[in-house]
């Protein structure tokens, strides 16, 4: 499709839109822990305080809560801040700052105080590091009016949300999947805005609409095109925008397919798609749907052992399973998909996206 | 008396009348919403906020009345968001407790403790980074510096030698609980001096002192930007949060009470003023008359004012480009 | 029903217990800022200083996240904690000890380390306390495996909730709605436990099936009774128990009327009852479900002017016109309906529970 | 050597001969998880925890190799747990960051910056409500002093006046910031004074010294229960995370890398022994001999342990009563 086009991961696309944006816009600032250190933060701030000081890419004291709010000061006075924490679980540590005073000033001020603040959280995962550090918590930012969140799933997204964020006058929280940080894909040099609204549409189909965001975007890719050799199309939707929630084109898409899978990054109890069955249950929006399924983390810690966390995350295995439960496809075909998934199973560890993973952490 | 000390004067009657009109008021059960009153620490505010400009910033907490109005806020704005009424100053959206008039440079009051301590800190990094010469003045009490999130925030105007004074208003007291069960010592310039930021101790009752003091540290500010921490030693009049006196209820001393309702801010600068000659009872009585005219009047406003209306209700949830 | 028993509020319940709880066993610690001066936690924790001294009855200074690891510390080391928080809000600034350290504890120390903490959360509302006083966060507690999160309706479920969870060995949340400690009903003076891991059938009925918790099982019981009059019976479910989830009660309920109401406290999207739906349409629990709908609030933050929040909060009204539309009754019935409704209609005003309510706060 | 220097020379060797192999055998892969390795800091964990009794206990950050070990952790099932093994000390669930060993007092580690902080300050008060005689130590890194958790806590600790040492082990780097970056200084004795805490800051890489200084902490603690903050400053040999030596990216300048390799712990260690012909190079080899293989056995038995049950994933979600 993009032929001869320019391919890069995103992590790439992420480290342009920020350059590009720091070109364009003097009052833009990027903080964080590390963003101006030998690795910038995974790569995605790398090198930038030498084009622009350290007085735009501000390294930032341990200090979450404290930087946070700092931060939200700024973006009241005029400035456009983008703010990064290697690991979500940081920003726990600076939720009262967020859901108070960044998510709900513009409201309590009857529109007087923007706060137009980028926070970008990433997600870990792999190489075992653990409980701690793997958390994905979008759901409970999601839950918080006055937020937008946002999960890009392509290295495209991934430089054009950015900038759409980063344009936007609200408080607007990326979350990164690190694994996604690798993937690979077509890049306009060229700054560019991509919509924060709603989904996409990937790929079309017809038996079952598949809804995933972030990193597991990659797995159904890959799940779909083994389902495909055995005549099954899932449409496959990236949800991209967890809050505003749009779900018209999910709709629209069940309303052909009459099945819907949820694959998850997060906690599958209470998870992102409840809201969406809940709104699609509630509504009757859809006549005769025949199965809805979730797949998610399961309801505990994430343990840091490879041969748990083998059992842990879900992959293109669950889903495949799944879409082949749901289905209710004849025990030959079942047996038929299930062989040729085990051949083409990828053949990396469960623990590591692909083999040069083994931190940055 | 001069230009400045009439000011201070009005201001500091001023925030006093108001004060005491809520609190005389309250029981009408007009203004529904949690009121933190600042009878007691007016001096505090006016003796900062006196020598700001219009373009300097004061962000404040909970007990943000008397910030307000020192940084000349809107009255009748303050008194209708009390109100819960469209004209108030977040439109009814607030009540007491998130006063502002960006208008003026009073950007933002936060009722969770401590919480607008960085924020602040934020504003004054946008100064420096715009090249301002103006400073940030932030207000809180002294459980806010039981917050750890205050020691994050003065690292960082320290490191980064920001323009910003950190003020404390040290009542004693985080609303029933005194000082004596929440830290080793109320002399918090310690906590300036562990992040080496400048700071002072000092009365928060005489104005001033603060006054003057203020005006040095704006000044030395302005020439060498970096943070300062100003104490101000202080009491509450009435109880932490509603408009009564609570002293029944014997958390706070007699002793206690009684040397600082002899202190008490507003009589000690007109007995100061009466007795350079400056001021007579009469002038007194007749600049009483004339705030309280005026606040009469901005009540009345506030009565009148309509409520919000309804299908504004979920307006300004998203800002728009 | 309970005849010269002994009715009491709601909060005077809660302090029964911790009492109680107190004389039972001598590492039990209460903590927390406010749990001894003179209004003692909205006189949940009244005086018990004075009973069991201020080593037993800890006043801690202004800051939750400390506070919250040091009660972890505490539990960690064989004491039973209790900390209480005024307002859900302050607890925001604790979260990375809840999530992390009390929640996962016990699971990454392979079974080692219990953390047998209770925090109690108040949920304020009324008296235009506005945006930062208000908020209703369960689901974002909900969401965490490794937590226990409740919700009690009734001054029995208060004091037996608050045994049972602290006789637990896991960290319990217990978030009480602010009008919910007025709530006036039977409770025995003698120490008891209820379950703490389901859902309560609280009133029979055959139409529609209602599910809501805390101070909203007031206000359904007062909706339901008006609809009785017209030949509309909602069977009522007390939620009460929001992590772990259990909607047995609900299904069975369900599969007999067929229409599910779910009236929440907090945010609608996101929030609690889509997991509800999400788990009873994922399995496919019930057939032949007519209706599905939630009341939540709606997707900004609280004003603080009583003429916005009248319009802010779901009550009795919300739910009888909910009820009626779900009902598909006809136009005549509806009419009659409401117009009674308005008759009997609560005199006290919208901000406040009842007319002794004007604070502490 | 007397039976102390002993100890301690062992101890410290210990540590040093462990982190090396995992840093040589990191490359094959079998540890799978993200390592912080105490290369360069082992005399601040062996000085301290030496003179520590069993029921004291201690609890730690990401970089708690060394603080296991010194204070006797289980060898095999720390690097079990480094080899996701099911005899490791979790279980193979933590990791690297998460090692304990509740058997000798080493009580929890916890990856999150400053999060044991508050953790072991409840330990404190968990012994002074028993009336125990225990002490606890809290070991944390220079960066975990910008947390305002650490404020939280020591308040809490000094108001109670607990029995705890908080210990800063100053490598003066957080990832890649230098503390020059982050702080106005590296004199972090002022955040114990700013909580009226006794503190002393001192050499991380003299045992003998740390020892000394400790074991008169602790009977000072014993007589009179108060925290106590003891910064130790020292330096990591290796990369922050990681098995490898980073200076090739230049964010530490050469002159203090070398003059913190010439401090080395163990060098400064061995070399006093020696020179106080305590200690010959042929007994020195002998024990390191005898520690290798101790540590060869371990690894053994973690490479061959078995993997956890997968059935045991969703064990002790929640504990039953
Ligand atoms: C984070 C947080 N914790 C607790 C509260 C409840 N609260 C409101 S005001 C207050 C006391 C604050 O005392 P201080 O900072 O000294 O200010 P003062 O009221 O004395 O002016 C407390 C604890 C809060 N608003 N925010
Ligand atoms: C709250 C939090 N923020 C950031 C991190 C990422 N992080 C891990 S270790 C580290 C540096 C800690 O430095 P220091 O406390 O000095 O310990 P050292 O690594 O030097 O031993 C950081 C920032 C974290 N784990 N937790
Ligand atoms: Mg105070
Ligand atoms: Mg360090």
């Amino acid at each position: 499709m993009h032929k001869n086009k320019r391919i890069i991961t995103a992590s790439e696309a992420i480290l342009e839109s920020t350059e590009q944006y720091l070109d364009k816009f003097k009052n833009f600032i990027v903080i964080g822990e590390g963003v101006n250190d030998p690795k910038g933060i995974f790569g995605t701030t790398l090198n930038l305080f030498k084009k622009f000081g350290n007085t735009r890419i501000i390294e930032s004291p341990v200090s979450e809560n404290g930087i946070t709010g700092i931060s939200i000061g700024l973006s009241m006075n005029h400035f456009k801040v983008l703010l990064v924490h290697q690991r979500v679980e940081f920003a726990l540590l600076s939720l009262e700052q967020i859901f108070n005073n960044a998510a709900k000033s513009f409201y309590v001020s009857n529109g007087t105080h923007k706060v137009p603040i980028v926070i970008r959280m990433i997600i870990g995962r792999g190489w075992g590091q653990g409980p701690a550090h793997s958390q994905s918590l979008e759901t409970i930012f999601s839950h918080i009016p006055g937020l937008k969140v946002l999960m890009p799933s392509s290295p495209y997204d991934a430089k054009g949300m950015l900038w759409s964020a980063l344009e936007d006058p609200n408080p607007v929280l990326i979350i990164e999947h690190r694994w996604f940080h690798y993937v690979r894909g077509y890049v306009p040099k060229k700054n560019y805005k991509v919509n924060i609204d709603k989904p996409a549409l990937l790929i079309k189909g017809n038996n079952i609409t598949i809804v995933a965001n972030s990193y597991n975007v990659t797995e159904v890719i890959f799940s779909s095109k083994i389902l495909n050799k055995f005549g099954i199309y899932p449409e496959i939707i990236d949800l991209r925008v967890l809050r505003p929630l749009n779900i018209q084109l999910i709709i629209q898409s069940l309303r052909k397919t009459k099945n819907l899978l949820i694959v998850e990054t997060g906690y599958k109890q209470y998870g992102i798609g409840t809201e969406i069955i809940a709104q699609i249950s509630e509504n009757k929006l859809v006549d005769k749907i025949k199965s809805i399924s979730r797949i998610g983390l399961p309801d505990h810690p994430t343990p840091s052992s490879r041969s748990l966390a083998k059992k842990y995350y879900r992959s293109s295995k669950e889903i495949i399973y799944e879409v082949v439960k749901q289905l209710n496809l004849n025990l030959e075909l079942k047996k038929k998909i299930i062989s040729y998934y085990k051949k083409k199973l990828p053949s990396t560890k469960v623990d590591v996206p692909n083999p040069e993973f083994k931190g940055p952490f | 008396m001069n230009n400045l000390e009439k000011r201070i004067l009005m201001n500091l009657l001023k925030i006093r009348l108001v004060e005491k009109q809520i609190s005389e008021r309250y029981a009408e059960q007009l203004m529904r919403c949690p009121v933190h009153l600042s009878l007691g620490q007016e001096a505090c505010a006016v003796g900062v906020c006196q020598s700001l400009n219009i373009a300097d910033q004061v962000y404040s907490s909970h007990r943000c009345h008397s910030h307000y109005l020192a940084k000349s806020g809107n009255l009748k704005a303050m008194l209708c968001e009390l109100h819960g009424k469209r004209s108030g100053c977040c439109g009814g959206r607030g009540g007491s407790m998130h006063l502002m008039d960006v208008s003026v440079g009073m950007m933002l009051s936060i009722p969770i403790v401590a919480s607008i301590i960085p924020v602040a800190v934020g504003a004054a990094l946008s100064f420096k980074l715009k090249k301002k010469k103006n400073i940030v003045v932030v207000f809180f009490g002294d459980a806010a510096l039981e917050e750890g999130v205050y020691h994050e925030a003065a690292n960082f105007a320290s490191i980064h030698n920001l323009p910003i004074i950190f003020v404390c208003e040290n009542n004693k007291y985080s609303c029933f609980t005194n000082i004596e069960n929440r830290q080793p010592n109320d002399d918090f310039t310690r906590f300036a001096k562990c992040h080496k930021i400048k700071s002072h101790k000092m009365s928060g009752n005489k104005v001033m002192e603060i006054f003057y003091k203020t005006k040095d540290i704006i000044s030395s500010i302005k020439k060498n930007p970096s943070p300062f921490f100003l104490q101000l030693d202080t009491y509450r009049n009435v109880e932490h949060c509603g408009p009564n006196n609570d002293d029944y209820l014997n958390y706070r001393n007699n002793n206690e009470i009684s040397y600082w309702l002899q202190n008490d801010p507003i009589n000690l600068y007109t007995e100061f003023l009466k007795k350079k000659k400056k001021l007579s009872d009469k002038t007194l009585d007749k600049i009483i008359l004339k705030l309280n005219k005026e606040i009469d009047e901005a009540f009345l406003f506030a009565k009148n004012d309509k409520f919000p209306k309804i299908d504004t209700l979920d307006k300004f949830i998203y800002a728009q480009k």
